[in-house]
């Protein structure tokens, strides 16, 4: 009920928050990206192989056992951690930097430049992000980070711009802003006191999205053999590899799919912690 | 207005839909059971022409060639029952079997046979393109090639599925098939491009009507869904299975492994100009870097498929006795020191401050290849030599040696893309260098080994003359070899019969029986 | 004509440049793109047409010359966008079938699959959506809220092989890969349609919270309007204002992840095509194809603008929808 | 369960609403009679809206009900609401506040009414006749195929009471019927309630608006924190108020207003330059005109109101006056007295014109840093409008309306304004804290000899405050006048 019905109650807290879950993933998070960061230092190079022992069940040296080359997948698993991580955040962070610069200047200036940047957003829009991903990772063959890097960052840049531009143009347009324009404080308070503050939060949530976007995406093109070359351990690419062992050698599978679907509900958990509160 | 569909009508639609999908399926696999051959393999049929993806055609024993093979890879009688050539080689006359007649209905004429012939001689990626062809004439029943210099490989060649004959009617104004209107025992009723053609036996077919009346080939890209088919009985005959997928098929019931070893090896192709690799002691330190068994072992689930020379076994006459290559990581290191190469930073050699680094190419199409090249790039960096690997497109290949930037190519090389190997080793082999053959190397003794082969002459001659390339070949690696090739096939125990042609000239659907 | 038919026309309009916009665009980056990618297009093509291993510097070269790629880009562009002005899309460089043909048979492998999964989302997401929506903060709800991050999290491509272990390496139950008959058309539906279940059914949730809190639902009760039509009527209507826009978006984003699907499962589709076009550098059924999903981004946008429209009159400022 | 019958009363015999533990309307025995409608005025938060959703049953499920009340001979639990639900439309109805919310935005108005006939069901064979006559009784001929985008408040007000009694319900339930609508609107309506009343409907009315409880008559029942303070007929309580609550609610209403800043006669100067000089300025909304060729100077010390009904364009006016809004034609210019931040707003939403989520001593010391202004300055203005200094630790949504209103009069004092423009800036306020507000921002703007720009719907209002009146109404029915407020006085 919205009216003002309950205007008398309004002081009363009703949504319920949920610091618990925000906790649990924050843990959760954190003891993947020490995974990923301590764990490629201590751990065996994960491309080395010893082809005698493939397919090797865990043990107290190998908890995660070996894959059909023989290597660690524990240290495998390490590295596609880390890379799936770092990548993600990369592209998260570059995406979010050029949509909210650039949507903070359409919905400022307005004119020919909004005119320009929305042109090119809904060019972006209409050609399909799959399409970006590849056409770029083609570009630059050889498996490089750079290209996947790239196409993953332009695929997604839209998304905070139209979002950006949007919260912006309201906030942009609300009576505190003229309010601040009338008592003329100056773009660099409208920019810190107005939009930074409301925008954060939305960022926020959708850099957690951005996240698992990016996460899953990764994966995705690892499974279509997109964009990564061997002997680079990524998890898309080591579920794929170990789906036809999933009987005979189940840890193969298992782990990155763990820390796959782990990531990903960290990241969601957070996100939805963030919009409740 | 109008009120969108209400939710319980609209569960309603899916439910129905999903049942009508499950009673589909439930009527199709009956039908399968009882009288189609269902095929799956890995490779899609994106044209008809018999040059470009024609072997399907052919394997499907929907089209035929002059001249094919039998199962010990002896030329056979195709749609031609006898050939002979003049003294001095330059004319060859095939002639025409009798009462062969397209599936259309029209008979099998020596015109038609020129047409067809003729145009696989005009693509380029056609062996026969490489034939010094100068007239090709009807005459009778027989059809006579005129060539402007000796070539004994000529009825080999003609076993190849891109001069397999299609009737007049297949092709349109511009030359294209649009239709494969063959001569085979079957025929094609039902096709979708890329990925399923469906045949049944042909009315039409001169022979006796095979027992399998029906088959049906689909195409699946990925070898773990091919596997899942192969032991969940929604394929009778599955090619192309990666070594885990082999493991599942064996594990099955109801389903067995069939395999023939093929004259094909897996080899390093090596750019014999390059300033590493030029160096004959490195090709050898690489090879000797390598753990054949081990590899063979761990990705082809074989370990006699190691390669211990150029051809396999199977090949005969091309696999006389050498010293095996084995590996000897210390001489390896060895050689590489005497060639100049010291420890350098990070566990990788260097010469005049350059690291021993190369890259080596290699293609998705065989899923083995990848997975060797990660088994090679692991065993090269425990003497030093660091390696990147690049999956590409196999025309990579090709296009790096024809501007030079090529180094390593991990590729899989099939030597009896004709019957007869010579073909295919006088192309490896040749002085100005092949494609998929070697790489700025020539050594005179072998041209003039493969010359005179061609020239024909005595069997002992030939013997020497073979073994002089194949061990010279040993002692030089122009191509480092690694492992050789089986060909295997999960076949369902529903079917009889089944034979492995290592050749892959067809299918021999024909001799299949339903198992009682 | 009426405001209603202007804004009608307007969207039309408006997204008919946009068509022509992105068509253009994308014809001329794809085109680019292709022509900076590395390797020659000559051998890649020469590999598509005769066969990975039987592709050699004759070959490549026949391509070369037949195909004119030897001439200046401009000119081999210039040569396309006249065809496309005829509306002709050429003939595939490897296959040499018409592409229109080609590219409409993934056209159609892909609007198949498309339909079903998203047929299957709205009504899985949705139904969960309303339940959960009945008592906010309830079990259901919370049961959905689990559902939606649950399927958020896993990738497609893992839950198709879930799928595919179940359903058909071990039950037998349903083919594993295949195209054409129904019943290889489930598993794949079943991989994609969960995906997105869940985001419609959080925006049904929300939509239809909101609008039963809404004051005109709480009015048409008090006005004495049975539950039913108060449902049909007000809730449906208005919770639709607000789902049809992302069920385009899913729409889109349905068409793009179907080339995992289509992978995993053999199914022949757009994103097929767009793969192997790209290995291949058959540019003119990548072109096209490329211009197939654009429009088809653009269509389902436009259908969904004018179904806005004509659920919720009110005018607006007409934003893309996704 | 048997119906009510016509002629019986309504008793509520005993009404508790509880949130949690917060007691929100705690009343018993009350009588609606047929011919005598009730009206309960109270200031908002005073439990009044409960009540009525209470006897409707439609309270949100997070408030509890308790007690009792019949209807006739006829009893019902009010701590069941579904035990009222087979009355609505045809013996209970409730016209909903704001009844552009209460309109489904996409459903044409005739549907809607519609609905409301007993028995409804699609393709009611009598229902799309019967919901245009009742328009046309209303004088809503036209509007039957319209969406309620399209509608004024008046006309979606007079909608909605058409969908609302066209089931034949007698007992009609009016909440807080006022909101947004003016004067004339208000009138309207008055007479519609009245005519039902006549007809021999029983009428409860919730409202704050003392000119409409006097327009009904009947009843008048006073309510704060939750109780009953005093009743009677509205006669003897909006003349004679017994409670001191009462005679303090009758005493902010603005046409009783006695300020002191009140008292000064109109300290114009003709001949002083005008602050803002606006010189025939044009301003259309899409096709239709909102306002043509109007001028209008303000000169410093002058006190203004733009007034007229919603829609009308004052506040765009008041916009295009400050130059926040471009013209389509015609020109405005300021003064060099009113440049360095000396034009200022005071908003009808106050919680939106402060940087949402930045504490106000954030967002103040900005303004005070950019002005120079002198230390203790916003301390001696926050105790001069009765705040406590620490009251700016907090968040704006952590205020409540009147007090960030007070919070932003001592905002827009910094810069020491030549022009303070107030769009509707009391409009959302109770008449107390209207009265309040007002004080605070005349006195102020009487102390800096500052000019006033009003913008609101309150005539009474806008004569209590100002001297100079725009009063627009249709685009080309723009009327200026100035008054004397003595005279008016």
């Amino acid at each position: 009920m919205t009216t003002p019905l309950l205007e008398a109650t309004a002081t009363i807290p009703t949504g319920r928050r949920r610091p618990l879950a925000r906790r649990a993933a924050l843990l959760g998070l954190s003891l993947l990206a020490a995974f990923a960061i301590v764990g490629p230092l201590l751990l065996a190079d994960p491309s080395a192989q010893d082809l005698s022992r493939f397919l090797e069940a865990p043990s107290a040296s190998e908890p995660l056992g070996r894959d059909d080359y023989g290597r660690s997948v524990l240290a495998r698993l390490a590295h596609a951690t880390r890379l799936s991580l770092a990548l993600s955040a990369l592209c998260v962070a570059t995406a979010l930097l050029l949509g909210t610069v650039a949507g903070i200047l359409s919905a400022w200036f307005g004119g020919w430049i909004d005119a320009v940047l929305r042109a090119v957003s809904e060019a972006f829009v209409a050609v399909p992000a799959l399409l970006v991903v590849l056409l770029v990772s083609a570009l630059a063959s050889g498996g490089s980070l750079w290209a996947l890097y790239l196409g993953l960052a332009l695929a997604q840049w839209v998304e905070y711009f139209r979002v950006v531009r949007a919260r912006s143009g309201l906030v942009l347009g609300s009576p505190a802003v003229e309010a601040a324009g009338l008592l003329e404080l100056g773009p660099a308070h409208v920019v810190r006191r107005h939009l930074w503050p409301d925008l954060r939060p939305l960022l926020g949530t959708l850099a957690a999205l951005g996240m698992v976007t990016s996460i899953l995406a990764m994966s995705t093109l690892g499974f279509v053999k997109v964009g990564l070359q061997p002997p680079r351990a990524e998890l898309g690419l080591m579920i794929t590899e170990s789906f036809p062992f999933y009987d005979v050698a189940p840890w193969m599978s298992l782990a990155p799919i763990a820390v796959l679907f782990l990531l990903t509900v960290c990241f969601l958990a957070l996100r939805d912690s963030k919009e409740r509160s | 207005m109008r009120s969108p569909l209400p939710l319980p009508t609209a569960v309603a639609v899916v439910a129905a839909l999903l049942t009508l999908s499950a009673c589909g399926s439930g009527s199709r696999d009956g039908a399968a059971a009882e009288d189609t051959l269902r095929i799956a393999g890995p490779f899609e049929v994106h044209s008809l022409e018999p040059a470009a993806d024609g072997e399907v055609f052919t394997r499907l024993q929907v089209s035929e060639t002059l001249v094919t093979s039998d199962i010990e890879g002896e030329l056979a009688p195709g749609l031609a029952t006898e050939w002979s050539s003049s003294a001095d080689g330059t004319e060859w006359s095939f002639e025409l079997v009798e009462d062969a007649t397209f599936h259309d209905g029209s008979a099998l004429t020596p015109d038609a046979v020129v047409e067809a012939v003729e145009r696989a001689a005009a693509v380029e990626a056609s062996p026969l393109a490489e034939v010094p062809i100068e007239q090709i004439e009807a005459d009778g029943s027989s059809v006579t090639f005129r060539l402007s210099r000796p070539d004994l490989t000529l009825p080999a060649v003609l076993t190849h599925y891109s001069t397999a004959v299609l009737a007049p009617a297949a092709y349109d104004a511009d030359g294209h098939v649009t239709e494969v209107i063959g001569t085979g025992p079957y025929e094609v009723t039902e096709l979708e491009l890329p990925a399923s053609i469906s045949t049944t036996a042909s009315p039409e077919w001169r022979g006796e009507q095979p027992a399998v009346a029906k088959v049906s080939f689909q195409a699946v890209g990925r070898p773990e869904s091919r596997a899942l088919m192969a032991v969940s009985d929604q394929a009778d005959v599955v090619f192309g299975l990666e070594p885990a997928g082999r493991e599942q098929v064996e594990g099955a019931d109801g389903v067995r492994m069939e395999s023939s070893l093929q004259p094909r090896t897996i080899l390093m192709k090596v750019n014999a100009d390059h300033p590493i690799l030029g160096d004959e002691r490195v090709r050898r330190a690489l090879s000797l870097a390598l753990d054949r068994e081990s590899m063979a072992d761990a990705v082809l689930r074989e370990e006699e498929l190691a390669a211990t020379q150029l051809l396999p076994p199977s090949l005969t006459a091309w696999h006389p006795d050498l010293e095996p290559l084995t590996q000897d990581q210390d001489t390896a290191r060895d050689l590489l020191r005497e060639a100049g190469w010291s420890e350098g930073s990070g566990g990788v050699l260097e010469r005049d401050g350059k690291p021993l680094a190369l890259t080596l190419i290699t293609y998705p199409d065989r899923p083995e290849l990848p997975a060797l090249a990660t088994a090679i790039q692991a065993a090269l960096a425990q003497v030093g030599v660091r390696l990147e690997v690049e999956v590409t497109n196999s025309s990579e290949i090709p296009a790096g040696q024809a501007d030079g930037t090529l180094e390593l190519a991990l590729i899989a090389k099939h030597f009896a893309l004709v019957s007869d190997p010579l073909v295919d080793i006088a192309a490896v082999f040749a002085p100005e260098g092949n494609d998929w053959g070697v790489m700025n190397w020539h050594d005179d003794r072998v041209t003039r080994a493969i010359d005179a082969l061609l020239a024909g002459g005595s069997e002992s001659a030939a013997a020497k003359n073979r073994e002089t390339i194949v061990r010279t070949a040993h002692e030089e690696l122009p191509l480092i070899p690694v492992a050789w090739y089986r060909m295997n096939a999960a076949v369902s125990d529903r079917v009889e019969g089944f034979v492995m042609d290592p050749l892959e000239t067809t299918w021999r659907l024909t001799d299949l029986q339903w198992a009682s | 004509m009426t405001p209603r038919g202007a804004a009608y026309a307007g969207v039309l309009a408006r997204r008919a440049a946009q068509g022509v916009g992105v068509a253009g665009l994308v014809s001329v980056l794809c085109f680019l793109i292709v022509h900076r990618l590395p390797g020659d297009a000559a051998y890649r093509i020469a590999a598509g047409r005769y066969g990975y291993d039987l592709v050699d510097e004759e070959a490549a070269a026949s391509v070369r010359a037949e195909l004119g790629l030897d001439r200046p880009a401009w000119q081999q562009l210039g040569d396309w966008v006249l065809d496309l002005v005829q509306l002709d899309l050429g003939r595939s460089l490897v296959t040499s079938r018409p592409v229109a043909e080609e590219v409409g048979y993934y056209l159609v492998g892909t609007l198949q699959l498309a339909a079903v999964a998203l047929v299957l989302a709205f009504v899985l997401g949705a139904g969960m959506g309303v339940a959960a929506a009945r008592r906010p903060g309830g079990l259901v709800d919370r049961l959905a809220t689990g559902w939606v991050a649950s399927v958020r999290a896993v990738p497609p491509f893992l839950l198709g092989l879930m799928l595919v272990v179940v359903f058909s390496a071990q039950l037998g139950l349903l083919p594993a890969v295949g195209h054409g008959d129904a019943a290889s058309l489930v598993l794949p539906a079943l991989t994609l349609g969960p995906g997105l279940s869940g985001l419609v059914a959080r925006i049904t949730r929300d939509a239809v919270v909101e609008v039963r809190a809404s004051e005109y639902v709480q009015f048409a009760h008090t006005k004495g309007l049975a539950e039913r039509w108060v449902v049909l009527r007000h809730v449906v209507r208005n919770a639709a204002v607000v789902l049809v826009p992302y069920l385009g978006v899913q729409a889109v984003i349905l068409i793009e992840g179907v080339v995992v699907v289509e992978s995993l499962f053999a199914w022949q589709g757009l994103g097929h095509a767009l793969v192997h076009a790209v290995f291949w550098r058959d540019v003119p059924v990548l072109q096209a194809t490329a211009l197939v999903l654009a429009l088809l981004i653009v269509v389902v946008n436009t259908a969904v603008d004018v179904l806005v429209l004509w659920l919720d009159p009110r005018p607006r400022r007409l934003e893309a929808t996704r | 369960m048997t119906d009510p019958r016509p002629g019986d009363d309504l008793v509520i015999h005993h009404a508790v609403v509880q949130h949690g533990t917060t007691t929100l309307a705690d009343v018993s025995d009350i009588r609606l009679e047929p011919g005598r409608p009730l009206t309960i005025i109270g200031e908002s938060g005073s439990g009044k809206s409960v009540l009525a959703h209470a006897v409707m049953g439609t309270l949100p499920p997070e408030l509890v009900a308790r007690g009792s009340m019949t209807i006739g001979a006829v009893p019902f639990d009010l701590a069941d609401p579904t035990g009222r639900r087979h009355l609505w439309g045809r013996s209970l109805a409730l016209l909903p506040q704001e009844p552009a919310l209460a309109l489904d935005p996409t459903l044409r108005v005739r549907a809607q009414v519609a609905e409301g006939v007993a028995g409804w069901r699609p393709r009611h064979p009598d229902a799309s006749r019967m919901a245009d006559e009742r328009l046309a009784r209303l004088g809503l001929t036209e509007v039957g195929g319209s969406y309620p985008h399209t509608l004024s408040g008046g006309m979606a007000q007079r909608v909605a009471y058409a969908a609302a009694t066209i089931g034949g319900a007698r007992i009609l339930v009016v909440d807080e019927p006022s909101k947004g609508l003016d004067r004339h609107s208000l009138d309207r309506l008055a007479d519609l309630l009245s005519a039902h009343v006549r007809e021999g409907g029983l009428l409860l009315t919730i409202t704050h608006d003392l000119e409409l409880a006097r327009r009904l008559g009947g009843d008048v029942m006073v309510m704060r924190e939750a109780a009953v303070l005093e009743s009677g007929s509205a006669e003897r309580v909006l003349t004679a108020p017994q409670h001191a609550y009462t005679r303090a609610l009758l005493a902010a209403e603005p046409s009783r207003w006695d300020f002191p800043w009140m008292r000064g006669v109109a300290a114009t100067d003709a001949a002083a330059e005008p602050l803002v000089a606006a010189e025939s300025i044009t301003k259309s909304y899409g096709a239709a005109p909102l306002f043509e060729d109007v001028s209008l100077q303000v000169r410093p010390g002058e006190r203004w109101a733009l007034t007229g009904p919603s829609g009308a364009g004052k506040t765009t006016l008041g916009n295009a006056l400050l130059r926040l809004t471009s013209v389509d034609s015609g020109s405005v210019a300021h003064s060099r007295a009113t440049a360095g931040g000396r034009l200022q707003k005071l908003y009808q939403d106050p919680g939106h014109s402060f940087p949402r989520r930045v504490r106000l001593e954030t967002a103040m010391g900005d303004v005070v840093r950019r002005h120079g202004v002198e230390a203790g300055r916003v301390g001696s203005l926050l105790e001069k409008v009765g705040l406590p200094h620490e009251i700016l630790r907090r968040r704006p949504g952590q205020v409540s309306g009147g007090e960030l209103q007070r919070i932003a009069i001592v905002r827009a004092m910094l810069p020491r304004p030549a022009l303070i423009f107030a769009d509707e800036a009391t409009s959302r306020l109770d008449l107390a804290t209207q009265a309040t507000t007002m004080d605070i921002l005349m006195t102020e703007v009487e102390d800096n000899g500052c000019a006033l720009l009003l913008v609101t719907h309150d005539t009474a209002l806008a004569r209590a405050v100002t001297h100079h009146q725009v009063r627009l109404g249709s685009p080309d029915d723009v009327d200026i006048r100035s008054e004397d407020p003595v005279a008016v006085s």
